[in-house]
């Protein structure tokens, strides 16, 4: 993509400093589409998910099976008064849903959705991850105090106790990987995980060497520790709605609440995701070659085609695994009430914290071995 | 390249100077807390831009984040003067302040230039000669954290052992604050409220 | 800038009249230290209709739909206890298949009740989906309701000295085809709810309610069972045909907001075993039998098993108009879902209550609050105010 | 400058700020706008707020903030651990292992001390 944007500049004659600083701005587009697709699917399959876990029907009225349902709640959200009381502090009210908002969509920029369509390959991209998805909890403590009012700085303030309590497992899990591929790179990492445990027609399946296998326990942390990160039930302390009314963004509404609602499903996909780069093998087939690429291999002999549809192949497998993960969460929201205050910061510093390190001795001292056997 | 490079670095410092004057010059300390986020930013462009991307993330993770988050609770914890607008006063005390401040700079700057000037003279991070084509292919490829792994674990091995003493010490630290507020509590009356 | 800071400690939030969880219109005005509870003022009054002051300008009859209002998640409850206190000013004898179809219809109620509370509680506890099915389990039994009232909420079904109408035909098979599939629904939220690890950590040592509080506060209902204290007017002062019915009073012994869960879940267990042993007590048997047998014996007797008095609907017609008990003042109580209700009479010899008196348990559940919750955590306030099963209409009448 | 990648992320953050204000602007200008005293009010409830909302809050959250920069510290110098943990082997693991125990040592005196139990 890169190289074609470079030379169509070139044959219009415009110099390539032009071109390569114009460049990012492909990349935003399909990572914005991307985002803004990911999130109309998101909301509408949770609504449908929770009303068929509910013995109910879920949104059927708009466009067929409710399709058009969140499009329709997004335009609505757009034309909706901006309603900002007289006490909040306009300035960091109109700038905290942007602090929010704004990470999460850089690191879709950092995932690799397929081998090529990784917009910012890092080679720190994992460390960098984190550092911005905790941007957001900034973010949220500015809206609960800029909002004035009480219940969205009490859920401010939980929110952030919480994030940053969950934050120190998440990454200490994260470790564990970083020990397993010995990169920080996301495109590395995935690729780290091909390939299997041995020769066998069944054993070099991808699956056997995903890192969900010897960081099992690093990957329950994680997996609850990004469900409390992107704070879904039962971790949903920061807008409990029998509480706190609706938490940190009690006092937002029209577009403003829309991009925390954004922000909050986009970041649920993105953890999925993340989930699924990290432990279960990215857009890797679970199986040792891709099928598409068996399958055709004998009937198109076009290096190229079947090229993309490797890359096709690809991104359905992480679309797949993310989407199933996704489930799972709103299986545990379908499932669970959501846990008390302090229970929840114990659960995490005594409970969630200690395990993550006994994953990463694990994990440290399974490598030391399988590099010593492996020579 | 230069060029790109050159823009890049003024607007980050020019960005970086901005934020930095308005921690110091905004009315409101919330204010302060959100521009340190965007100078501490800034920060992480500057260290970017000379090749230390771990440093630079690292930047974000502490101190956009952690610390931020401590100033923000600090303020919190302050109560009522988030809320104050806080004016310079232009007391005596303030010129004095100021005079000080400036000794200070000056003395940092003139130390800075001189040890940058001897550093260079000394080791060849500084020099203007070009590295070698495979540290280039490795910084491209795997960043800074491997190599500052490696270092971390052969040649600073007891600075990073005794960094962890630091930790505990703060820790321990944290704790006993906490603790002793706790206990000095005073069980605050319960007051009587009026219906509005 | 010490003494202000000190000073700032505490907050003080209303929770409430619009507030998701406190159960309708309750207003909670509570000084809190970062998220602990430091003192409570429940501030009432909300929903006041003046239920107790409409009575003294109307007569007996136009009074009677207005009872139903008293709460309506138990309609029946209150219907009943108006109904049982002006029955024994005026003297009025009550057939015992009235009184076997009030049984049925307020035990089912009594299951509605707690359905809408379990719902209520866990919503507020943040699961979502329990109350999804327990509203499909409560629709069954509002559509029985509907079919023998052609009401959903306000019954207006009981009447002075007996119920307006008999069963519809098919009516009870329809029950007792639910009374089986009731049970294996209870097991379902049971699987969902009883043995989950948070609800359980939620729930748990959470607002104790201590005997000598709930004597003190004169706590009723399963709020005092749960503390095990074995008070159930069921028992110990049989009203309608309880004594008839061979049932159990579930106890727990912690008192806290798991028992109370537990005493209501086994309740509505209970509550299932009665309504089946009524139906099947239940004189005259079915509508379509008994419509049969009366016609074709047409004795008139007394205590003829199938057009006696025994299998009559109400004991004697009266004529709203000049319907006067005479004086004397009556107090009836009832176990309701929530605890005791009781409704105090005046008759001055009128057609119109002298004075109409309500007694409400929740009214007692909302003094107690404010001592289950101080120095508890905020999110403590759903678990300690849900299981108390407030209502708030019942509250301010 | 020779790590690459990081140019498009600075204009990724440029962009992403500007997309969600770009969101804002649009629906500003779509918007009624039909403001009045009672939608002004603050939400308390329904309620006129008393007191001020920006109280003074617990130390508590204080001390969290501390441990999660603590541990923030620890996590960010194991991530150059970690990286080059296959190249340093043995002695690498042992040195991370000492690090890692002094500060669990820390955890279990906050632990003990019931420093983590959230009042």
């Amino acid at each position: 993509m890169h190289d074609i944007y470079i030379e169509i500049f070139n044959k219009l004659g415009i110099p390539t400093v032009l071109a390569e600083i114009t460049w990012p701005v492909i990349p935003f587009i399909f990572v914005a589409i991307l985002l803004i697709l990911v999130v109309i699917f998101l909301v509408l399959m949770e609504r449908k998910v929770l009303a068929w876990l509910t013995v109910r029907k879920g949104p059927n009225r708009v466009g067929p099976f409710g399709f058009f349902q969140t499009i329709a709640d997004a335009i609505k959200l757009l034309c909706k008064e901006d309603i900002m009381s007289k006490d909040t502090n306009k300035i960091l009210f109109t700038l905290a849903p942007m602090i929010v908002f704004a990470p999460i969509m850089i690191i879709y920029g950092l995932m690799p959705f397929t081998e090529k369509f990784v917009a910012i390959n890092l080679a720190a991209g994992l460390f960098l991850v984190f550092a911005l998805s905790s941007i957001t909890t900034v973010g949220i403590v500015l809206a609960g105090w800029a909002s004035n009012n009480k219940y969205s700085l009490l859920g401010g303030m939980r929110s952030a106790a919480q994030a940053i309590s969950y934050e120190i497992p998440l990454v200490i899990a994260v470790l564990s990987i970083a020990v397993l591929a010995g990169t920080l790179n996301l495109s590395d990492i995935v690729i780290a995980q091909a390939g299997g445990f041995s020769d066998g027609a069944f054993f070099s399946w991808n699956v056997f060497s995903w890192n969900i296998i010897p960081a099992f326990i690093g990957f329950v942390v994680f997996f609850i520790c990004s469900i409390a990160e992107v704070n879904r039930i039962p971790f949903d302390l920061p807008e409990a709605e029998s509480e706190l009314v609706s938490g940190y963004n009690t006092e937002y509404s029209g577009m403003k609440f829309a991009l925390f609602f954004l922000a909050e499903y986009a970041a649920m996909f993105i953890m999925s995701v993340l989930i699924v780069t990290l432990f279960l093998g990215g857009y890797l087939s679970p199986f040792s070659d891709y099928l598409s690429v068996t399958l055709f291999q004998n009937i198109i002999h076009n290096q190229n085609i079947l090229y993309i549809f490797m890359h096709i192949e690809q991104g359905f497998w992480l679309i797949a695994k993310t989407y199933f993960v996704i489930f799972i969460i709103i299986w545990i929201r379908a499932t669970l009430p959501r846990l008390r205050a302090d229970q929840l910061m114990s659960f995490a510093w005594k409970f969630l914290l200690p395990l993550s390190l006994v994953n990463l001795t694990i994990v440290a001292v399974f490598k030391y071995f399988s590099t010593l056997m492996n020579g | 390249m230069d060029i790109i490079y050159n823009l890049f670095f003024y607007a980050i410092a020019f960005v970086l100077v901005i934020a930095a004057l308005s921690v110091v010059f905004l009315p409101r300390i919330v204010y302060s807390a959100v521009s340190m986020i965007l100078a501490f930013i800034s920060v992480a462009g500057i260290f970017v831009l000379l090749n230390a991307d771990f440093v630079a993330i690292s930047q974000i993770m502490i101190y956009a984040v952690g610390i931020t988050i401590i100033m923000i609770f600090a303020i919190m914890l302050t109560g009522r003067v988030s809320e104050k607008k806080l004016w310079i006063a232009f007391a005596p005390r303030t010129l004095f302040a100021f005079a000080i401040a400036g000794v200070f700079f000056v003395t940092i700057l003139f130390t800075v230039t001189n040890g940058f000037k001897s550093l260079a003279r000394e080791s060849s991070i500084f020099s203007t000669t070009l590295p070698s084509i495979e540290t280039i292919e490795t910084l491209q490829t795997q960043g800074t954290t491997g190599i500052i792994g490696k270092a971390l674990f052969t040649k600073y091995v007891l600075p990073f052992e005794i960094l962890s003493l630091l930790l505990l010490a703060a820790i321990l630290g944290a704790v006993v604050m906490a603790k002793k507020d706790r206990d000095n509590l005073i069980n605050p009356t319960t007051r009587l409220i009026e219906e509005d | 800038m010490a003494l202000e800071s000190t000073l700032n400690k505490e907050m003080i939030i209303n929770v409430g009249p619009q507030h998701p969880s406190t159960h309708g219109v309750l207003r909670l005005v509570m000084t809190l230290e970062g998220e602990i509870i430091k003192d409570t003022k429940p501030v009432i009054g909300y929903l006041h209709r003046g239920l107790e002051k409409l009575a003294e300008s109307r007569n007996y009859f136009q009074y009677l739909p207005m009872v139903d209002r008293v709460d309506y998640l138990s309609s029946f409850f209150c219907s009943a206890a108006f109904c049982y206190a002006v029955e024994s000013i005026a003297g009025l004898k009550v057939p015992k298949r009235a009184e076997y179809i009030r049984l049925i219809t307020m035990e089912f109620n009594r299951i509605t009740s707690h359905l809408m509370w379990l719902t209520a509680f866990l919503l507020d506890l943040g699961a979502t989906t329990p109350m999804f099915y327990a509203f499909r389990e409560r629709e069954d039994i509002v559509k029985l309701f509907e079919e023998l009232t052609g009401q959903r909420m306000m019954y207006n079904f009981y009447t002075f000295g007996g119920v307006k109408k008999d069963l519809p035909e098919g009516w009870m098979t329809k029950a007792v085809d639910l009374c089986k599939s009731m049970p294996k629904m209870f097991d379902e939220y049971e699987a969902i709810i009883t043995k989950n690890p948070i609800f359980m950590e939620r729930t748990k040592g959470v607002g104790v309610l201590t005997q000598k509080m709930a004597a003190d506060y004169a706590i009723t209902g399963a709020n005092i069972r749960g503390s095990g204290i074995d008070f159930d007017l069921r028992k110990t002062n049989p009203y309608s045909v309880y004594d008839e019915i061979d049932f159990k009073t579930h106890l727990a012994e912690n008192g806290d907001s798991y028992d109370r869960y537990m005493v209501r879940i086994a309740e509505m267990r209970e509550s299932v075993k009665i309504i089946e042993q009524a139906l099947k007590q239940i004189p005259g048997g079915t509508p379509e039998r008994l419509k049969v047998k009366s016609v074709n014996c047409g004795c008139k007797k007394e205590d003829c098993e199938f057009c006696g008095f025994d299998v009559q609907l109400v004991g004697k017609k009266l004529n709203a108009a000049v319907f006067k008990p005479p004086v004397g003042e009556v107090i009836s109580m009832i176990e309701a879902p929530r605890g005791v209700i009781t409704c105090y009479v005046v008759s001055d010899g009128t057609n119109k209550p002298y004075r109409v008196k309500w007694r409400t348990p929740s009214f007692s559940s909302v003094q107690l609050l404010p001592e289950l919750i101080k120095g508890k955590n905020y999110s403590d306030l759903m678990p300690i105010f849900g299981s108390l099963d407030v209502v708030l209409p019942e509250v301010d009448r | 400058m020779y790590i690459s990648g990081y140019g498009i992320l600075i204009a990724f953050i440029l962009f992403s700020f500007a997309f969600a204000a770009a969101a804002l602007i649009m629906s500003f200008l779509v918007q009624p706008k039909a403001p009045g005293i009672n939608k002004e009010k603050t939400y308390e409830c329904g309620m006129k707020p008393f007191g001020d909302s920006r109280i003074q809050f617990d130390l508590k959250y204080y001390l969290y903030a501390l441990l999660f920069l603590i541990f923030d510290i620890e996590a960010v110098f194991l991530f150059p651990w970690a990286v080059s943990y296959n190249k340093l082997g043995l002695f690498a693991l042992v040195e991370a292992l000492i690090f890692i125990g002094i500060l669990v040592v820390g955890l279990v005196y906050a632990w003990k001390k019931d420093a983590l139990k959230w009042q």
